[in-house]
């Protein structure tokens, strides 16, 4: 399994966090792609949601973005922002937000809206959209991303999206949800100390070093003793994955 | 009923310099094109823009320097790349940008089209998104509470309600009833919240067409002030069951808004340089590249 | 005309205050036999709400109450009474609220909730249901009731839809619109004062005498020098109440 | 997907005394009949009982003397006669009715559906409706305030979350995606307000069916815990597109619970006499009779 790519391992570690029977509000890009996995192997009976207002749809072609009408196809319902944000999401019916990000910090808190560069300029990107919202309300949090030390850093350049903010939980925030759940990166799956709400690491991919994870990571990550390794996605997924849901690479490419 | 049939440059006239405007596109999505080429046509100015997820509709009339405030939950266009005219203008800081999320600027259209001053809602707590908001020129717009009922911490949200929302369907009849195929995001809100209320539709249908599907219905004719009849209004993006977005198109105009030299040129030749938007559709490939982007009947795109 | 009944003339006198384009959201009974009969006639533009979620059908038979299913067809839309009434009504796009009630004061007050007998027992109807919301958001609100001494009241046994509470102003009292507008009932046409928002008499139904007029109300009632006479139904509006709509008698009867 | 499906004897099973149930009939339209009938068959006590408008489903059961709290915005069986049973009851105070109007039961759902635990609303203020509200045991619900934008006087209204929410619907596929047929009231928040959501359908579908209309889905899958396929389970109220409403047992019920005495009595032949909805149906007159209710395929009743 030489061949396989770190999006796709990154995909299939983020279908496994999945659970059937979940409800999950999705964002563009691997965390769609995660899901669609996730439904098309163990997850069948996945509620697939977008913030625009698409519930379980069945894309036929990969979608360049959350408002592709490739993303419509075969919904059990067309809907509204008030009713998958607001009726499910606020509503506390949504087991999983999961999301990507342009950077994230030790506590889970995501910046989705700038950077600075190192002369104090500041770039915007597309901000929040669904993502504080998916962030602030669901029942625990998924985010996936690249792992490089100018993305995991020690603070983030904008608190677009709370997870623990300053190592407080999530109700002392005026929070609901757990908070962040898994980080996955194309080198490792990273989770959250239940009681200090520190990030700690939790897997190691098979092509990744230790040594170059903790390099990477801007913030403190707690590394046990013994380091599992992530499982590798299976043939039947990487065939998912670059036949059927990504053929041309999109997201994985 | 009556006949509220008008062009999008009659509507545009109607409209004074300083309106807030709302659109109804979402990224690459049915966004208020033919909209925006006209009140650039027409160069209105000092505008303040709301929109759920900027997309292109905005980004053009920011980069054409009309929009003096914007009012967000954030901005794209897809795999296209950022809205850069956008962005750029909030690095600038020739906009005044209020950034807000999704469902709190849905909240904020839901408040005004509820005829409420303010909704709580629990999001943006314990972000920086409301810690700027609450530094700068919105901070009158929101208000921390905590629930009288139960005691937990509540951001309230003032409502939002637009001079003019614009909003671009698949179906209106002559009366304004409009139908809206596939996702909606919030424009039922965003639409029921203004003041005056626009839309622009693919196709004129008699009313005994809406009275077929009344369900479907989701912006009333007594609430619709005018309709802007233009098929393919809303390209260079998707309108569901209608035609697909135009990528080439899309990545014409990302190559051209990437580099704030080259707007105007973008600008000049598909907006100021057409005197209309079937002139624009002649410019980009006329019925020959419409029927190539015209929807599969089964897939809707 | 003699054959004319008081209930004909009721709908004709409600009909008439009606504007053509205007939206109008209607109780069932006597207020919907007038806007049907206004919409058929002056004012073809009328958008026509039921608070169930129901806007300008135009119904082939006559429905015996709000949800009867006759009330549904070919309207425009079905929707919701979150629609009609809270993105129509309190949005304040109502232009008249066309209302029943048991009982009225001399200030526009309506009771539909409980009587009270000489010894004081309580007997309950229907409530509120949607005329509270209307009486306090369309922009006037027009009542149409028999004109009997036991209800047009000095006070009302219960205050369930708020005019010009103790006469005071609607925006003193945290409410929205105009307030009442019109009392029509078999005998006469009531208006209120737009100053101190005491009803007056406007106008004589021609089989009505002013002595049982001000005998038969409870309240004061400002009668002016020269009492003008309610013109009749037309034959048309007559042919159409007894022959279109509501041919059964089941509000007219 | 999964098969939530059971009968109404197997969901009510699960309800404990003393629960909170929103049934989501409105006066004599797809009233939960066949639920009522079945709360009163297992002999359920003590239950709060909320609904928009209520109708012959609630009347039914306060007539059984289920229901000690009832929180309503009015009630009626239109043309055939007030809630006779809601009405006496209310009068011997054996139930605590807590009185609000159409738009503020439908706002406290809405909050509850939007998972707020309150709202604001301009309904009900200056009224002996509030005040009597903010006098009982409802006082704990409702509370004025001023808008802290704009100064305007509010009334706040607590969410309400019913731990059961019942709706009837003309089609569910067996995963619980259900569609509404013409008016649907407060049905949407109501339902999704609910800790539980049970819905009733007439006509039970393959998924297939659902995805042919994504538009029409009111109540998504992800919400419902059971199904419970029953035709005519609305009977004698009407379900717009399947059947009309039966004016004659309309009647006979009106004349049997418009006298306390003779309450029991219909209890006795039409619910507790009946093993189930199958055997009411037959007993109000069974294929026959139903086939004479079957609406009109062009008015829908």
């Amino acid at each position: 399994m030489s061949g396989v790519r770190g999006t796709e391992i990154m995909a299939a570690a983020g279908a496994r966090e999945i659970r059937d029977g979940e409800v999950v509000v999705v964002g563009i890009g691997l965390p769609w792609v995660a899901c669609v996995l996730a439904k098309r192997t163990h997850a069948p009976r996945l509620t697939f949601l977008l913030e625009i207002g698409v519930m379980n749809a069945e894309p036929k072609d990969t979608p360049v973005g959350v408002a592709d009408p490739r993303n419509f196809y075969r919904a059990t319902c067309w809907t509204s922002f008030r009713d998958v944000m607001g009726m499910s999401l606020q509503r506390g019916v949504v087991d999983v937000g999961f999301l990507g990000t342009l950077e994230i910090d030790g506590f889970g808190n995501l910046n989705t809206t700038l950077l600075k560069d190192e002369s104090g300029k500041v770039r915007y990107f597309n901000g929040s959209a669904g993502g504080n919202d998916t962030a602030s309300l669901a029942r625990r949090v998924i985010v996936i991303m690249r792992h490089e030390k100018r993305k995991l850093r020690q603070a983030v350049a904008h608190l677009t999206s709370p997870g623990f903010v300053g190592g407080r939980g999530r109700r002392e925030l005026g929070l609901r949800g757990d908070g962040p759940h898994r980080l996955i990166t194309d080198n490792a799956i990273i989770g959250f100390d239940p009681d200090t709400h520190a990030a700690m690491l939790l897997s190691l991919h098979p092509v990744a070093r230790l040594e170059d994870v903790v390099e990477n990571t801007g913030f403190p990550l707690r590394i046990p003793s013994e380091v599992p390794t992530t499982p590798l996605p299976t043939p039947e997924e990487v065939r998912l994955l670059q036949e059927e849901i990504d053929p041309k690479g999109i997201y994985l490419g | 009923m009556t006949n509220k049939v008008k062009t999008v440059a009659e509507v545009v006239q109607t409209i004074p310099d300083g309106s807030h405007i709302a659109l109804g596109g979402f990224a690459i999505n049915r966004g208020c094109i033919a909209v925006s080429h006209e009140l650039i046509r027409q160069q209105k100015k000092n505008l303040t823009l709301s929109q759920g997820v900027v997309g292109l509709d905005t980004d053009l009339l920011v980069g054409a320097g009309l929009v003096s405030r914007l009012i967000m939950g954030g901005g794209s266009l897809d795999r296209f790349g950022p809205v850069h005219c956008v962005n750029r203008a909030r690095e600038s800081r020739s906009v005044d940008a209020h950034d807000y999320s999704s469902l709190t600027i849905c909240f904020r259209y839901l408040a005004g089209a509820l005829g409420l001053s303010f909704i709580p809602v629990k999001s943006l707590l314990a972000s920086e998104v409301l810690e700027r908001l609450e530094a700068g020129s919105a901070a009158k717009d929101v208000q921390r509470m905590k629930c009288p009922f139960t005691g937990e911490e509540y951001l309230l949200l003032r409502a939002l309600n637009p001079d003019v929302s614009f909003v671009h369907v698949q179906v209106a009849d002559y009366d304004g009833n409009s139908q809206i195929h596939g996702a909606r995001w919030e424009n039922e809100e965003q639409a029921k919240a203004g003041r005056r209320v626009i839309v622009i539709t693919e196709e004129l249908v008699p009313t005994e067409y809406i009275q077929r599907f009344p369900e479907k219905t989701i912006i009333p004719a007594h609430r619709v002030e005018a309709v802007i009849h233009q098929p393919f209004g809303a390209h260079p993006t998707a309108v569901f069951q209608c035609y697909d977005f135009d990528a080439d198109h899309l990545r014409l105009y990302v190559d051209h808004v990437k580099r704030v030299e080259r707007v105007p040129e973008y600008l000049k030749t598909y907006v100021l340089g057409t005197k209309d938007h079937w002139e624009y559709l002649d410019k980009v490939g006329g019925l020959r590249r419409m029927n190539e982007l015209k929807a599969d009947r089964v897939l809707g795109y």
